[in-house]
């Protein structure tokens, strides 16, 4: 029954900042507005897609999604509410869409929308989202956490450049979901309130829940597994004994589950010697002195005992993986010869390609030494990793100099900065990415030849590694063109594998998973890293 | 009951313990206190005295010191006689302040500078007489008029800091004062002061002696005091009492050697009338001193002329000149070569900063600073820096114009250093022929000033002086804080320096003896300007201007039988030297009374 | 007869440092202090060499050892002769660390603070003595109290990191860019109570009588003002040398340290906090070594303020 | 005392606007990006579109002198009109945070609190401690007390809060579940028992932030009594027969204040500004962790506008420090 629960406390150490997820993407701005704000159909905990507000997911099969791959028609639940009591329309649906593509609005989803050419109101309950090309994949707009529908009522003048002005609606906005927001500080702390609109008339079983943000991994979840004073603390990212200690407090429970974030070490095609001329540095015209040997990138792979990384660093957490697209299934390839560390054959490999070990235990060739510089964003469990990598590649003669740099300068991507991941002035460097929804070609796609960062358009693009292999942007061009679900899982796979086992210009490490933990009187969790981690707080409820 | 002492000191020893093991302060001294009795004691610096009265008090141990042995009784108000030797705080706190009053060695820094005069005037009525607020700024009050402080309400309010230092002692007197104790204390209450003052606070002490019948155990070096203020004298050296007896008896027979040198240290005045010229003191214990007038020439040196400095006073929004202090008004003096001017003067009167007017430590609003010709106050940094080779300055007080820091052969050395006059090893040559020119005993190059006497440091500034061989040296009070045995010796040193070098000295003080010993000429000066000039013996045979005449009124003669009678003093208080902006002094003109004996004719403010 | 001369003791001519050196012998915390600083910097100049296990070396077989005393208390303890302060979670020797870390660290603490002092003093004499130059210097003062260090770092890290990399190599590019830094960014409060003392020092007579005596500004600063103005720096200096260590590991930290693979004190510490609970030897031993070092820099300083007081060591 | 104080009070004005050019300078200068902290996932054109909209492709001055009309202009308008119920600025654009979009000042008003009562009680606390034992410590000095309260002091000054924070957490948090270690800033006090919680969430941190306080203060006050009691005035506070609790109580303690007060002064910006490790360890979330995050996350008006505010304060607490030097030393005057 809706209230009968009592109270609830989640702890994110990462505060939100906005409840509009369209003015900021981060995960703590979208999973807090998750409570309030739905999107039409969600990603379940397999990352199958689920209807919220919609009827049903329009698909090629049921006619939703015309045969073409140009649009996709939703219909709307009939009767749902806003948490003001007016009833959800179409009109909401489109003019979420224009709110998005409002050129002058900054909209942080507008990936989302990519290709969108019109949506049209059919009736009350139903839009057509029209495409200007064919699209495999039509959950862009309307799916998942990051693409609500707002009330157009409530954000009518908020458009465009007012979009930011609004701070009443983008710090309450009015929405569908379980709860209603009561008082938002930003950076701080939500209160909320159940949704008495709320269309399942059982649910939330909580009648009020507090969202407190701040502090530390290790402070939330010591909060909810050492002492209970919250239910919910989400993405510990501590090491595996750390955090299996706290889990001996007894009052809560860690639960982990995978998605597509891989930790991975990108190696760069480029010279980046200080020596080289701003301008030339790190760019094409100067090709890595030996890198480019891909016996080389493959003897640092294979110097690299994962499975120890994993248990140092991850633990339940995370899991050894060889490929950039671990999942999900249809499109994880079934790579898996990275696994076992062979350090005997990594030096034979180097000496084949003819660097032989100097008198200061360096290998060289031609006077060209293996002397690497190895960057990554500060962090305790890259710090290890880092420690561990420089070991085993020394052992194999590889000289490496660690530096890490403060992730907000690493990635962020001021063109001003040496330090960003995208100039990459190192000659590796480690991080992890993932992609959105259970999609992967945009993520492939980033390893073009035409991403590549350069000057010329100020050190933005996606392809740090600045890896360039004509058969691959073909390849990626296919996968665009291709509508098949199986057919798009083998190009896919084979994208993967030219990037990974093939050339080895990205070495992935390990397929790292969310770990959150609840309290042991906290039910109804599933985690889910395919949305928002909070997708089914309705269904929360207190065991008693 | 009358010839039962007060307070009876036995054989006292006051031992310190130091981080060098201890140290002996008083060894073993015995005197008493008669009611309504003065006993002054008198002895060289760090021959105990100090040690003995707080020892008195008990205060001691709050410094590090204990009682090793002895016995200090004392006649309680009622109650009869306790040995305060082993009496507990407790008790004391009772005795203190209430039986037992104490004026402390150094006015200046024995009020507590945060609360006004009236609060720690109060604070011992209020413990010692149970008053309340109300009662206790009424006796405070009675307390302040009887020290005769100009305008004592105002002074009830007011800080420590806005008062002089003549009415800052008062203020300490009155307190010690405040609950009528049966003994009062003083520990050199005068010394720091100038004549006048000293002269107005002896006769008040001397009054309230009479009126209260407190019995005053009076502690000095100044034989002068000692003369105008005992009955009974006790004779102090390096921690034992060496004579006693009545004040008569000690002045004109003395048995001990130390008693007979101290009191031919002292300078008296009218020493020297008759003789036109400046000569050495006899010293005891000096063979083979030769006693011969120091002439001079006739040849200036220095010749200052309508010499004016003045101070802003800044206040207003955006700091601007609201006032000036009329420091130094319209001076004007020559200085022959090899002879010494002495400018003499009530504390605040010009005197210090007309000497540093000269050599542009501070700078002069206008006039003249001619100095072999070349006017001083014209000239840029670097030349300045030239003609300071030439003219030397020895401060006011010995201890604060020495680097606490620095052993003392490298501030003999710094000037040599400073115009590069010799190469190292020549330096260290140098400076150890200057510390024998002062007769300083060369191990003590390395030392540093604290662990020197007030004279010896005062030898250690004369040697800086000397360093660059000046022909001017401008000595501000360079002997006032020294003893009588001391005193004697530094004066000496100069004048016999004078006669070998052919210096110059402005000499410039308030001891109006020491004057009278060392000058040729002599300026008096009252409120920025020079009131009287000329020749030593013409102005202190024939005084003219009537402030020179009280001033010569004011100064103690160090013989017992002729005592001042407070009838004779006429204080004035002295007018405030601060004016408006634009207030346009006029200029000074003087009076040919005799050859080279000028008067000022106009206003002077006196 | 008495003795009327003066008699002076006739001790015999010592230098200056003689006497400090005896003074400070006497003060029983200065000794303690002093041979306690002298231990460790030793122990991390030297003990490498003499405990030459490679402190990064990583030996996944021995982590999370206990130090050998845990055997004491607790029979069945991880405990190991060859690493006997135990080892951290990766297995590299909780020794050769705390010695490799006691380098940087003391390096870091000792260039900072002397850097610190040198710019306070200056500008603290400078504001007091020129009255000119006081308004500009104290506005100065504001200006850097009000600096937020982080943005600053950023800043200095991407202007200089580069050339310092390649003229002073990784470490000791890093190291002088965060000696900077630290130092640019906490000599102010020095200055401020230098300026202070440098005002009153400046109406004592014995600085009229040196000019007087034709001494220029340079030299009344250097022999008349900062020697007796050594004590307030001496508290400076105490405080100064925890500060730096201790910012040095909020600095790695915030991620513009020294690289993950130059251990420190600071960030022995900050690392080891997560695991507190059950390895408490790993915060300890670095705690108490931050801590001691401070203290027996404090103990020290305060001899030494007394015996450079000839004021004092007459005494 | 009065014009000095307009005096400098018009001297600060350049200072501040000065600071505020470097300040700005110095952000402009650091690298980063407001799009740092979003997810990679987002690809670069749509950050270029925010960045857009954020304002960030104008050009450096026009920047500079928007936020400074904002700030000076349009700010103390929205004041009064909160106060005054006056409508002088609406529809003027206020200083708007990058991360929120909401305006800087009505967060640092909501913090405002939450700062105000952790690190100003800590502050508080660590001077009422500290002050008996620096007057203690002096009055016995070398004595065990002062031997330990040394070490001690010592000790705390040389620990970090990163360490004491979480040391306090597990021992009385987890181990003895005595204090709730998560601030709740929701929460209100309006009875007995809320202002018990209130106090109970309290603890902890301003326990944390004390230490260093205590450890600081009680060194100047140490240092300062030591100064005093040996001055003469103290001797002929004795001569008077006052107790020695009155003589050192009153006379010594008054003198000894005076830099102490100063030293007390300077620390205030300090409280304000909050303090960043605690906060962060105890998720209380003022105006220290409002910083820092503002900071990570590059949010530009942000940082300049707290780090000007605090630059006010410490201005304003120097001019403070110098005026309650006059008022408490009647030796010392200023015009
Ligand atoms: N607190 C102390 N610690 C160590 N020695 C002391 C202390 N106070 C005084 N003495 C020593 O005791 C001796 C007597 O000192 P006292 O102050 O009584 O001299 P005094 O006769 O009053 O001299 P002055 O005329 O200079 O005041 C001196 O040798 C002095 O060094
Ligand atoms: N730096 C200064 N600023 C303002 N006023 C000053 C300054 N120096 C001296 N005065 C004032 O100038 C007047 C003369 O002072 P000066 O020091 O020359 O007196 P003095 O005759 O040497 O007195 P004493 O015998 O006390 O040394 C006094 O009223 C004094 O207050
Ligand atoms: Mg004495
Ligand atoms: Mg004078």
């Amino acid at each position: 029954e809706r209230g009968s629960d009592g109270h609830v406390n989640i702890i994110y150490w990462q505060a939100p900042s906005i409840l509009n997820p369209y003015l900021s993407s981060g995960t703590k701005d979208i999973e807090s507005a998750s409570l309030v704000v739905e999107p039409l159909g969600r990603y379940d905990q397999d990352g199958a897609l689920v209807a919220y507000l919609a009827e049903e997911i329009p698909t090629v099969e049921n006619g939703g999604v015309s045969e073409d791959l140009k649009s996709i028609t939703w219909k709307l639940k009939s009767g749902l509410k806003w948490s003001d009591g007016s009833d959800v329309t179409s009109a909401d649906v489109k003019f979420t869409a224009d709110y998005c593509m409002n050129p002058e609005g900054g909209c942080a989803q507008l990936a989302k929308f990519e290709g969108v050419d019109s949506v049209e109101i059919i009736d009350d309950l139903t839009v057509t989202v029209t495409f200007g090309e064919p699209k495999p994949n039509p959950y862009g707009p309307f799916m998942g956490g990051q693409s609500p529908i707002i009330q157009m009522a409530q954000f009518e003048n908020c458009t465009g450049a007012k979009a930011p002005e609004c701070t009443e609606a983008n710090f309450g906005p009015i929405g569908t979901g379980p709860f209603v927001v009561t008082d938002f500080r930003p950076n701080d702390v939500i209160s909320m309130v159940a949704n008495d609109n709320y269309r399942d008339a059982a649910k939330p079983a909580f009648a009020s829940l507090t969202f407190k943000g701040g502090g530390s991994a290790m402070a939330s979840g010591r909060a909810v597994l050492e002492t209970g004073e919250f239910d919910y603390a989400w993405n510990l990212q501590l090491a595996p004994d750390v955090l299996a200690k706290m889990a001996e407090g007894g009052k809560g429970t860690p639960v982990s589950a995978f998605g597509t974030l891989v930790e991975r070490i990108e190696m760069n095609m480029t010279n980046t010697s200080p020596d080289l001329p701003e301008g030339e540095r790190g760019t094409v015209m100067h090709p890595h002195p030996f890198l480019t040997d891909v016996r080389v990138r493959k003897a640092l792979s294979m110097a690299i005992d994962r499975d120890l990384l994993v248990e140092i660093g991850y633990g339940q957490a995370g899991r050894p993986t060889c490929n950039l697209v671990p999942a999900p299934l249809a499109y994880a390839s079934d790579n898996t010869d990275c696994l076992t560390q062979d350090i005997e054959g990594a030096k034979a490999l180097l000496d084949e390609a003819g660097y032989v070990v100097g008198s200061d235990g360096v290998r060289a060739k031609d006077g060209v030494r293996l002397s690497m510089l190895y960057q990554t964003s500060t962090n305790a469990v890259r710090q290890d990793f880092q420690a561990l990598i420089k070991q085993w590649w020394e052992e194999i003669g590889v000289e490496t100099e660690l530096r890490n740099i403060n992730a907000s300068v690493f990635f962020g991507g001021d063109p001003g900065s040496p330090d960003t991941f995208q100039r990459f002035y190192a000659d590796v460097e480690m991080y992890a990415n993932n992609f959105d929804g259970t999609d992967p070609e945009s993520y492939l796609a980033q390893h073009t030849c035409d991403k590549a960062p350069k000057p010329e358009t100020q050190w933005q693009g996606e392809n740090m590694n600045r890896y360039c292999d004509p058969l691959y942007d073909e390849l990626v061009a296919e996968l665009g063109r291709t509508g098949s679900l199986a057919k798009r899982g083998e190009i896919a796979k084979k994208l993967n594998d030219m990037l990974t086992k093939e050339s080895y210009v990205v070495v992935p490490l390990v397929d790292r998973g969310r770990v959150s933990a609840h309290a042991n009187s906290l039910g109804g969790v599933i985690l889910n890293t395919w949305d928002s981690e909070l997708w089914n707080v309705a269904d929360w409820h207190r065991i008693k | 009951m009358l010839d039962q002492p007060i307070a009876q000191i036995k054989g006292l020893r006051v031992e310190f313990q130091t981080k060098d093991g201890p140290v002996v302060g008083v060894k073993d001294v015995s005197f008493d206190i008669n009611p309504g009795e003065t006993v002054c004691v008198v002895g060289e610096s760090g021959s105990g005295k100090s040690v003995s009265s707080l020892s008195l008090m008990r205060l001691v141990e709050f410094g590090g010191g204990e009682i090793a042995a002895g016995e200090l009784m004392f006649d309680r108000r009622e109650g009869g006689q306790i040995d305060l030797s082993n009496a507990g705080q407790d008790l004391m706190k009772e005795i203190r302040g209430d039986e037992i009053g104490m004026i402390f060695q150094e006015p200046m820094t024995a009020l507590n500078p945060v609360f006004t005069v009236g609060r720690q005037l109060t604070e011992g009525l209020r413990v010692h007489k149970n008053m309340n607020k109300k009662q206790a700024e009424e006796r405070a009050l009675e307390l302040l008029h009887q020290v005769r402080i100009p305008e004592p309400d105002r002074r009830m309010t007011q800080y420590p800091h806005e008062l002089s230092g003549g009415m800052r002692q008062r203020v300490v007197i009155a307190m010690a004062m405040a609950c009528e104790p049966r003994l009062l204390i003083a520990d050199e209450p005068t010394t720091a002061l100038d004549v006048t003052i000293q002269a107005e606070i002896l006769a008040l002490m001397d009054r309230l002696k009479r009126e209260t019948g407190t019995a005053v155990m009076f502690i000095t070096h100044d034989m002068a005091v000692v003369a105008q203020m005992a009955d009974r004298v006790v004779v102090m050296f390096r921690g034992n009492k060496v004579e006693e007896g009545p004040v008569e008896q000690i002045f004109e027979n003395p048995q001990h050697d130390y008693t007979k040198a101290l009191l031919a240290a002292v300078p008296k005045l009218g020493e020297m009338t008759g003789k036109a010229y400046p000569e050495p003191m006899k010293l005891m214990g000096v063979e083979g001193q030769k006693i011969e007038p120091i002439k001079g020439t006739e040849e200036v040196i220095l010749s200052v002329e309508n010499l004016t400095t003045r101070f802003d006073v800044k206040g207003g929004f955006l700091r601007r000149n609201v006032a000036q202090v009329h420091a130094v008004e319209d001076v004007s003096f020559k200085l022959n070569k090899g002879q010494t001017l002495s400018l003499v003067g009530e504390s605040g009167c010009g005197k210090s900063t007309t000497g540093r007017a000269i050599l542009r430590l501070v700078e002069p609003q206008s006039g003249k600073v001619l100095f072999d010709d070349c006017n001083v106050l014209e000239l840029n940094q670097n030349q300045l820096h030239k003609v300071r080779q030439d003219m030397q300055m020895i401060f006011q007080d010995p201890f604060a114009s020495l680097n606490p820091q620095m052993i003392l052969s490298e501030q003999v050395a710094e000037p040599m250093r400073n115009y590069g006059l010799a190469s190292a090893s020549e330096l260290q040559d140098r400076v150890a022929n200057l510390f024998d020119r002062v007769q300083l005993p060369r191990d003590f190059m390395r030392r540093y000033p604290h662990e020197m006497s007030g004279g010896q440091r005062q030898r250690i500034a004369i040697a800086r002086a000397l360093a660059l061989n000046p022909k001017l040296i401008i000595a501000d009070e360079a002997v006032s804080a020294l003893d009588v045995s001391v005193q004697a010796q530094v004066l000496n040193l100069m004048m016999e320096l004078q006669a070998d070098l052919g210096l110059s000295f402005l000499f410039i003080s308030h001891d109006m003896a020491v004057v009278e010993r060392v000058s040729h000429q002599v300026g008096v000066m009252y409120l920025g300007r020079i009131v009287e000039l000329g020749p030593r013996a013409r102005v202190f045979e024939n005084p003219q201007h009537a402030y020179t005449q009280s001033l010569m009124k004011a100064v103690p003669i160090a013989d017992p039988r002729q005592r001042k009678s407070e009838r004779d003093l006429n204080f004035k208080p002295i007018p405030s030297p601060i004016h408006g902006l634009d207030y346009k002094p006029e200029p000074s003109q003087y009076l040919e009374v005799e050859p080279g004996h000028f008067v000022l004719t106009t206003d002077s403010g006196y | 007869m008495t003795d009327l001369s003066n008699q002076t003791p006739l001790a015999p001519p010592r230098s200056q440092w003689l006497n400090v050196w005896d003074q400070l012998k006497k003060h029983k915390g200065a000794l303690l202090g002093g041979g306690f600083l002298v231990f460790i910097t030793l122990a991390v100049l030297f003990g490498p060499y003499i405990w030459s296990l490679d402190p990064q070396k990583i030996d996944y077989r021995a982590r999370d050892f206990r130090p050998i005393y845990h055997a004491l208390f607790d029979a069945d303890a991880k405990t190991a002769w060859g690493n006997p302060l135990g080892t951290d979670q990766l297995g590299r020797d909780g020794l050769a660390n705390l010695l490799a870390g006691g380098r940087t660290s003391m390096a870091v603490g000792w260039a900072a603070m002397l850097l610190t002092l040198f710019i306070g003093t200056m500008v603290g004499v400078v504001a007091g003595f020129f009255k000119r130059l006081d308004g500009p210097l104290m506005r100065l003062t504001d200006l850097f109290l009000s600096l937020p260090i982080l943005p600053l770092l950023l800043v200095a890290v991407t202007l200089f990191r580069q050339p310092l990399h390649s003229n002073f190599g990784p470490e000791g590019g890093m190291f002088i860019l965060i000696v900077a830094i630290i130092g640019i960014t906490s000599w102010m409060p020095t200055a401020r109570i230098v300026r202070g003392d440098v005002l009153a020092l400046k109406e004592r007579e014995f600085v009229l009588a040196a000019r007087s005596i034709g001494t220029r500004p340079g030299a009344m600063i250097w022999r008349h003002l900062l020697p007796n103005v050594i004590s307030p720096i001496m508290v400076s200096a105490t405080l100064g040398l925890a500060a730096a260590i201790i910012t040095e590991s909020a600095l790695s930290f915030l991620g513009v340290g020294f690289p993950s693979d130059f251990p420190t004190w600071g960030k022995m510490l900050a690392d080891a906090v997560q695991r507190m609970e059950e390895f408490p030897e790993r915060v300890m031993l670095p705690g108490i070594a931050i801590s001691l070092t401070v203290l027996s820099v404090n103990y020290l300083g305060d001899g030494l303020r007394d015996a450079l007081d000839p004021r004092i060591r007459g005494r | 005392m009065l014009t000095f104080t307009i005096r400098r009070l018009i001297l600060s004005v350049p200072t501040l606007l000065f600071i505020s050019l470097v300040i700005f300078l110095l952000l402009e200068l650091a690298p980063g990006d407001p799009m740092a902290q979003v997810p990679l996932t987002v690809p670069p054109e749509v950050k270029e579109k925010m960045r857009e909209a954020l304002g960030l492709g104008q050009p450096m001055h026009i920047r500079f002198w928007k936020w400074l009309v904002q700030f000076f202009w349009i700010e103390p308008q929205v004041m009064i009109d909160h106060f005054f119920g006056t409508t002088y600025a609406v529809g003027d654009l206020r200083v708007i945070s990058w991360q929120t979009r909401s305006p800087v000042m009505d967060t640092v008003v909501q913090r405002i609190p939450q700062t105000l009562w952790v690190v100003g009680t800590a502050y508080v606390v660590g001077i009422l401690i500290a002050l008996p034992i620096g007057i203690y410590s002096a009055y016995r000095q070398y004595s065990v007390f002062d031997q330990c309260g040394t070490f001690v002091t010592m000790i705390g000054f040389s620990i970090p809060p990163f360490f004491t924070g979480p040391l306090l957490i597990v021992v009385f948090s987890v181990q003895l579940g005595w204090f709730p270690f998560i601030y709740d800033t929701t929460h209100s006090v309006d009875d007995w028992d809320s202002f018990l919680y209130q106090l109970r969430q309290m603890i902890l941190p301003v326990m944390v932030l004390a230490l260093q306080t205590t450890a600081q203060i009680s060194r100047y006050m140490r240092a300062s009594m030591l100064d005093n009691l040996n001055q003469d005035y103290v001797r002929t506070a004795r001569a008077k027969g006052l107790s020695e609790s009155v003589v050192v109580m009153v006379h010594v303690l008054r003198n000894s204040m005076i830099p102490v007060v100063t030293v007390i002064a300077l620390g205030m910006p300090a409280i304000f500004g909050g303090a960043i490790i605690t906060e962060q360890v105890f998720s209380v979330n003022g105006i220290g962790s409002q910083l820092i995050t503002a900071l990570f996350a590059n949010d530009l008006p942000t940082v300049q506008t707290l780090t000007f505010i605090f630059a006010m304060l410490i201005v304003f607490f120097n001019l403070i420090a110098d005026i309650l030097y006059g008022l408490l030393d009647p030796r010392i005057r200023y015009d």
